[in-house]
């Protein structure tokens, strides 16, 4: 049978990019034949901004890098100034970086689970994992005063020190939450239609997602074993005993399965980060000038692997800072991953890389 | 590449050994640290030691690539890192302003496509063999390259 | 003369020309009377004014009464229905709020008034009309759309004095209209000139043409044991013997899964599926035309529970307690707990795919619905009913 | 039913319905009738628009987070008839909730010549009230007022939910006083 | 530390009833929230919690408030600016001016306040009808009932203390750096005492020129330094500079 095929531009506006980028894809029937990304949306010239800002005021800036894991950005830019510095940071401002880092951590990952319900149709698991989300966001305003931009890490140590009964909150705050997100996962992996819907959804292999420069939950659902936090170790993670969960599978379910088990894992570093927590300052001085050199820092985002390259010149200012962003070399993954599968399954697959485009057009 | 040993996770000495002995004087050692391995090398030979990297020492991922404006040149400087024990290779590349070309690792790495094209639009270096170098962030009616030192911003004037 | 003489309350039933003669109709007999005050006042002023004038006298003659209590008849019956259609929105939004734990609507007491408040604002709201879409097309298709279902939701009676015709074809005609609005959704979707409408229009087409396969044959199953297509006769069956959900549960289940589908509610939203489709074949309909859309898709909601209701629940009968309850009230309130199970499902599942609603459709939901029609010609071989 | 007993039933031909029409409205204007009407309808008007305001569902930065927040459990905005819709021609406020690109400046535009009248523009959170911290950048617009009228300015970065809500508390100050002047029989 | 969760699912959900096991738990949620009061703050009416430290519009007490200016310069949105005003008990003094719409609510120009004037606060309800309306003078800019946590301390570690191991003695740049005076380059020219905020400059005479007239040095009293850094910007010779303490 003779079919024409037609183009469809699913965005800026569109309900199943979170965020602001096009997608391009070329159906017959329902079967989409070919998928042309476009980003660029949000870009600012963030990189371009810095240069123009001293150390301290970037790092507010790196909050709104990415909005949904504000934490681990202005984190990853702090590590990267400190590496050109030379310093290093106090242990207890480690640790409280590494308890921010994780709450981060699980409230990205219930941002990213409230927007696949409603990519797969149920408000639901959307609602419910904003209720979650709001006691994480909830001990962040106790942290450091703000919901989303935390702008707590600063260079050499953090802004303050935990508030009065913070470490009693958290406690609470994990064990309930850990109760609760079996609801959630009731919801979504005891229902046929959700399994239905994820399971055997596209399907990257491993070659692919290593060729790709898939990072993040999106590579571990592909069965590689690598996340930063154990293999190059930063902070005091090494320190710190936790599963890295991986999925051979490859499809939308396995990078749902792998999210659900890290939030489980971040609840657990929590734990023992707040019980190993020693007493000490968590701030130091540093100079206002940095060297000059070429240095870089790598992180666990939620999303994936960010790194900050940094090249200071000796003044206040950066002379350049580039920022890899998990979500900008995943997204350009985006057609290999929709060939084939249905209109419907593309909020499915796009669900599950997590898109944030802050930090994706920088 | 054939004839060569096939390397899993290789480690930060093993790196340095077998690239000084493959490419001898074109390849300089910057330094090392811990699972950091930090090279420069001449923009003629760049694609071939990527495609070694990739190939015999088994670096899967490009992390980043990224263009710096030192005023008197360019430079490309390459994040690469393997799946296994977290070792990163950083490769600096200088390109003299009057030939801003380089050889494309897209055919190596598919996820080096869009830092090429995002460096190809903000700093205007041209990547050979790239499958599609066109306008990514920016509007497609932008006739600056805005990263360059030479375009100030607002606040910096 | 006196307003006595002109406003004479009569027995609506005796007039010779009133088409409900022979069977009580509260509709008709409220719209009459109605007709017969209003009518009596106007005609008294009139007369008033213009002492001896031929208008009067003919305002209050039986043939204007007639004519006129029956369009205040539909009025006062669409009232009823637009009235539970409300509470129905209300219920879903409430519903949902709480299995979501939060407050939901608050607008007016309880929040009932936001449906209103809703409904108001698109009165409001500016005409748009895409330039290149099909005018014809456009407008037809949501005059047919919210047309057909005020139709068949007018076509349910609610009791046997509750009606606006009593007609021998009964559910046929029903499930005959209610059929008509996918090939105007398809010809909305195509009018609108916009992608998404048209994939969602194509989506609504197929998904609802292969329910209503099963649900058909389900239908015959029931006529089938009832022995007539009379909504009358088929609730008197149930009444006299026991509600068809008991023999024929499957037949339940399939019919309403299908009439979820036929509602195009979640999990068989397709057509509307917000995250791909951004609003389906409702895309381009702003304003008014919108809020007549989501009238309808209420009004059907109402007319597939009514069905439901009808034919396995034994419509506006509780066993043992005929003669205790109101009919009307026991009909709704069964209505409304199928429809508090559509809801339910609402709040717990997600949407499913176009492939997988076609695959149920045809390889579970007619095997199931040709089992059902099997158990029925055998329990009426068998003589038990 | 007898056709006869009926006046001629509707026989009034489209050339004579306009000339009657236009002849109502003049009468109607002339007479201050329709001031009498506004005054009675405008409120009930005013009630229907404020409390059933539809957002459209339009992300695009940091406060799409804190819009996406305000309807979740703990701030509830479907409490004041708030109900994103995905298609901007049902929908009544268009929110701007972060920086505006210059590649995204003629979509936004568009967006809202697409939604009908009456309608309005709430710009949220600094980016899009004046460019915020992206003051100075080559490729955003500084602020949302450039391209289209904005009605209320929320502050803050990114607002808090309940700010967000307060901020539509205000607006609806607005479409009260909107519907004061009168809608009856206007295009 | 042990999975929790991967190797429990995917079960089977066709032993499971296919869609049961979602139907009763959004059941359950449903009757627990009917019975008790839903998780919804009804915000008009009733306002949650926040802690002192929230950051939302940046408050001044406008006594404290010396007009040094650190908050103008570590501002990353440049939303600050410094407006001359008219006082009735100080009479015309420089005070800092907000733009909230342009604020990015970092929360910087409290924690670099040398004199804790400029605090957070946690005022976040600033809708308005225009963007005039949000530019807050410091009259506007005053926060009753100011209270210790909005005040945010810098509190820093000098390196070379922990090296020494005192771990409880924080301090601030603004505590311990200084200008340094570079001798030979000092014109005389008495600018920084007069542009300084905190009257810490004070000008002596350290000896005579060639033509009898004295010369000046800016002699800096370091208990009311603030480090504003504002003479170090102004000297027109490059005379002082910034002298960091690690």
């Amino acid at each position: 049978m003779m079919t024409s095929k037609m183009w469809v531009t699913m965005g800026p506006q569109h309900p199943f990019s979170h965020g602001l980028w096009t997608l391009k894809v070329k159906i017959d029937g329902e079967v989409i034949t070919d998928a042309i990304p476009i980003i660029g949306y949000l870009h600012r010239g963030w990189e371009k901004e810095c240069e123009n800002r001293t150390y301290p005021q970037i790092i507010p800036m790196a909050d709104r890098l990415c909005y949904s894991a504000s934490m681990t950005w202005s984190h990853v830019y702090v590590m990267a100034v400190e590496e050109a510095l030379g310093i290093e940071v106090p242990e207890r401002a480690q640790y409280l970086r590494v308890v921010a880092d994780e709450i981060c951590r699980i409230q990205s990952h219930l941002m990213w689970l409230a927007a696949m319900g409603t990519d797969l149709g149920n408000l639901t698991v959307f609602l419910w994992s904003l209720r979650e989300r709001e006691m994480f966001l909830d001990l962040f305003v106790k942290l450091c005063g703000q919901r989303l931009t935390t702008n707590y890490p600063r260079i050499g140590g953090v802004r303050n020190d935990m508030p009065y009964l913070f470490e009693r909150d958290c406690m609470r705050v994990v064990d309930l939450f850990e109760k609760r997100l079996w609801d959630i996962i009731a919801l979504m992996d005891d229902s046929a239609i959700f399994l239905s819907r994820m399971q055997g959804v596209g399907r990257i292999s491993r070659k692919e997602a290593a060729n790709m420069g898939l990072t993040g939950p999106g590579m571990r659902g592909c069965g590689v074993n690598f996340d930063v936090r154990r293999d190059d170790p930063y902070e005091v993670y090494d320190l710190l005993d936790f599963e890295v969960p991986v999925h051979k599978d490859g499809d939308a379910y396995a990078r749902y399965a792998v999210r659900i088990e890290e939030m489980f894992q971040s609840c657990e570093i929590i734990r023992q980060a707040m019980a190993q927590m020693p007493d000490g300052p968590v701030r130091i001085k540093v100079p206002r000038n940095v060297p000059a050199g070429s240095h870089f820092a790598r992180i666990e985002d939620p999303r994936g692997e960010a790194l900050m390259h940094l090249i200071s010149d000796g003044t206040d200012k950066p002379y350049r800072l580039k920022v890899r962003s998990p979500i900008f070399v995943n997204v350009s993954g985006a057609k290999r991953m929709v060939l084939g599968t249905r209109m419907a399954d593309v909020p499915a697959i796009m669900g599950t890389i997590d898109m944030c485009l802050g930090e994706t057009d920088r | 590449m054939a004839g060569d040993d096939f390397y899993e996770a290789p480690t930060v000495e093993q790196v340095i050994q077998l690239i000084g002995d493959r490419f001898g004087g074109d390849v300089t050692v910057r330094g090392s640290k811990e699972r950091r391995v930090f090279l420069s090398a001449g923009r003629e030979r760049i694609y071939e030691l990527c495609e070694y990297i990739h190939d015999v020492l088994n670096f899967e991922q490009a992390s980043s690539l990224s263009g710096v404006d030192w005023e008197t040149h360019m430079q490309m400087v390459y994040h690469l890192s393997n799946y296994y024990n977290g070792v990163m290779i950083e490769i600096e590349v200088d390109i003299p302003n009057d030939d801003l070309r380089v050889d494309s690792v897209t055919p190596i790495w598919e996820g080096a496509n869009w830092h090429e094209r995002e460096t190809y639009e903000l700093f205007g270096i041209v990547f050979d063999n790239h499958p599609q170098l066109e306008r990514l962030l920016t509007p497609c009616d932008y006739e600056f390259f805005p990263f360059r030192k030479s375009y100030k911003l607002r606040r910096a004037e | 003369m006196s307003f006595s003489d002109w406003v004479n309350i009569s027995d609506p039933l005796a007039n010779p020309n009133s088409p409900y003669g022979v069977t009580e109709n509260i509709p008709y007999s409220v719209g009459s009377g109605l007709w017969e005050i209003i009518g009596g006042i106007l005609a008294w002023i009139i007369n008033m004014i213009v002492p001896g004038n031929r208008l009067s006298p003919w305002l209050i003659s039986d043939a204007v009464t007639n004519a006129l209590g029956l369009v205040l008849m539909v009025v006062v019956f669409f009232a009823v229905i637009f009235i539970v259609n409300l509470t129905m929105i209300w219920i879903e939004r409430k519903v949902l709020g709480r299995i979501m734990d939060r407050r939901a609507t608050r607008i007016g007491p309880l929040g009932y008034l936001q449906c209103l408040a809703d409904g108001l604002k698109t009165f409001l709201k500016e005409h748009i009309m895409p330039d290149k879409a099909d005018k014809k097309g456009y407008m037809w298709a949501v005059s047919i759309v919210i047309g057909s279902a005020v139709l068949i939701a007018g076509m349910i009676p609610l009791s046997p004095r509750w009606f606006l015709a009593d007609y021998g074809t009964g559910l046929l005609i029903v499930f005959g209209i209610f059929a008509v609005s996918p090939f105007m959704i398809l010809v909305a979707g195509w009018a609108q000139n916009n992608k998404y409408s048209l994939i969602g229009g194509m989506r609504a087409a197929a998904q609802m043409i292969s329910y209503e396969i099963p649900m058909l044959l389900v239908f015959v199953s029931v006529v089938l044991m009832a022995g007539s297509l009379n909504i009358n006769d088929i609730v008197q069956f149930q009444m006299d013997n026991t509600w068809f959900i008991i023999p024929q549960f499957i037949g339940f289940v399939v019919f309403m899964v299908a009439a979820v589908a036929e509602a195009e509610r979640i999990p068989f939203d397709l057509p509307e599926a917000e995250a791909e489709l951004v609003e389906g074949w409702q895309t381009e309909y702003g304003g008014m035309k919108w809020g007549l859309i989501m009238l309808s898709d209420y009004f059907r909601g109402y007319v597939a529970c009514a069905l439901g209701v009808i034919m396995f629940l034994g419509g506006w009968a509780l066993p043992f307690m005929d003669e205790l309850v109101i009919p009307e009230i026991v009909f709704l309130l069964k209505v409304i707990l199928l429809f508090f199970i559509m809801v339910w499902a609402r709040g717990t599942f997600g949407r499913i795919r176009t492939d997988q609603i076609l695959n149920i459709g045809w390889k579970v939901l007619l095997p199931l619905a040709v089992l059902n029609l099997f158990i029925v010609v055998l329990l009426k071989m068998g003589g038990v009913f | 039913m007898d056709m006869s007993l009926y006046p001629h039933a509707i026989a009034m031909s489209a050339a004579e319905y306009m000339s009657w029409s236009s002849a109502m409205i003049d009468g109607l204007l002339s007479s201050g009738m329709k001031r009498t009407v506004d005054k009675v309808t405008g409120p009930i008007w005013a009630w229907a628009m404020k409390n059933s305001i539809h957002p459209l569902h339009f992300g695009l930065a940091c406060c799409a987070l804190e819009m996406a927040a305000a309807s979740n459990t703990k701030y509830d905005a479907e409490r004041l008839g708030m109900i994103y819709r995905s298609s901007p021609r049902q929908t009544d406020v268009l929110i701007i909730n972060g920086w505006i690109s210059k590649k995204v400046r003629p979509d936004i535009r568009r967006l809202y010549e697409q939604m009908p009248s009456p309608k309005w523009v709430v710009a949220m959170g600094e980016c899009a009230i004046s460019g915020g911290p992206w003051y100075d950048s080559y490729n955003i617009v500084q602020g949302t007022d450039q391209i289209v009228p904005v009605d209320i300015y929320i502050p803050g970065c990114p607002v808090k939910p309940d700010a967000m809500i307060d901020g539509f508390l205000l607006l609806q100050k607005k479409i009260e006083k909107y519907f004061a002047r009168g809608v009856f029989m206007e295009d | 530390m042990a999975i929790k969760y991967m190797d429990k699912y995917p079960k089977n959900v066709a032993l499971r009833g296919w869609i049961l096991k979602p139907f009763l738990t959004t059941f359950k949620n449903m009757i627990k929230t009917t019975i008790h009061r839903p998780v919804t703050i009804m915000y008009p009416y009733e306002k949650e919690w926040i802690p002192d430290n929230y950051r939302g519009r940046p408050g001044l007490v406008f006594e404290k408030c010396v007009g040094c200016g650190i908050c103008e310069r570590m501002c990353p949105t440049t939303c600050i600016e410094l407006v001359e005003v008219e006082d009735e008990a100080l009479g015309k003094v420089k005070r800092p001016q907000v733009n909230v719409g342009r604020c990015m609510m970092c929360g910087y120009c409290a924690e670099y306040c040398p004199v804790e004037a400029m605090t957070v606060t946690p005022d976040y309800e600033l809708a308005g009808y225009t963007r005039e309306d949000l530019i807050y003078d410091p009259y506007q800019l005053k926060w009753e009932n100011t209270t210790i946590g909005m005040e945010v301390h810098l509190e820093e570690h000098l390196p070379s203390n922990l090296a020494k191991g005192v771990t409880d003695k924080p301090t601030a740049f603004y505590e311990v750096d200084r200008p340094k005076l570079i001798g030979e380059k000092c014109i005389s020219c008495n600018r920084c005492a007069k542009t300084c905020p905190v009257d810490a400059i004070e000008m002596i005479v350290v000896g005579e020129n060639a033509k009898g007239k004295p010369i000046k040095h800016p002699k800096i009293d370091d208990s009311k330094c603030v480090f504003c850094e504002q003479c170090i910007v102004i000297c027109p010779k490059d005379a002082l500079e910034i002298n960091e303490v690690l």
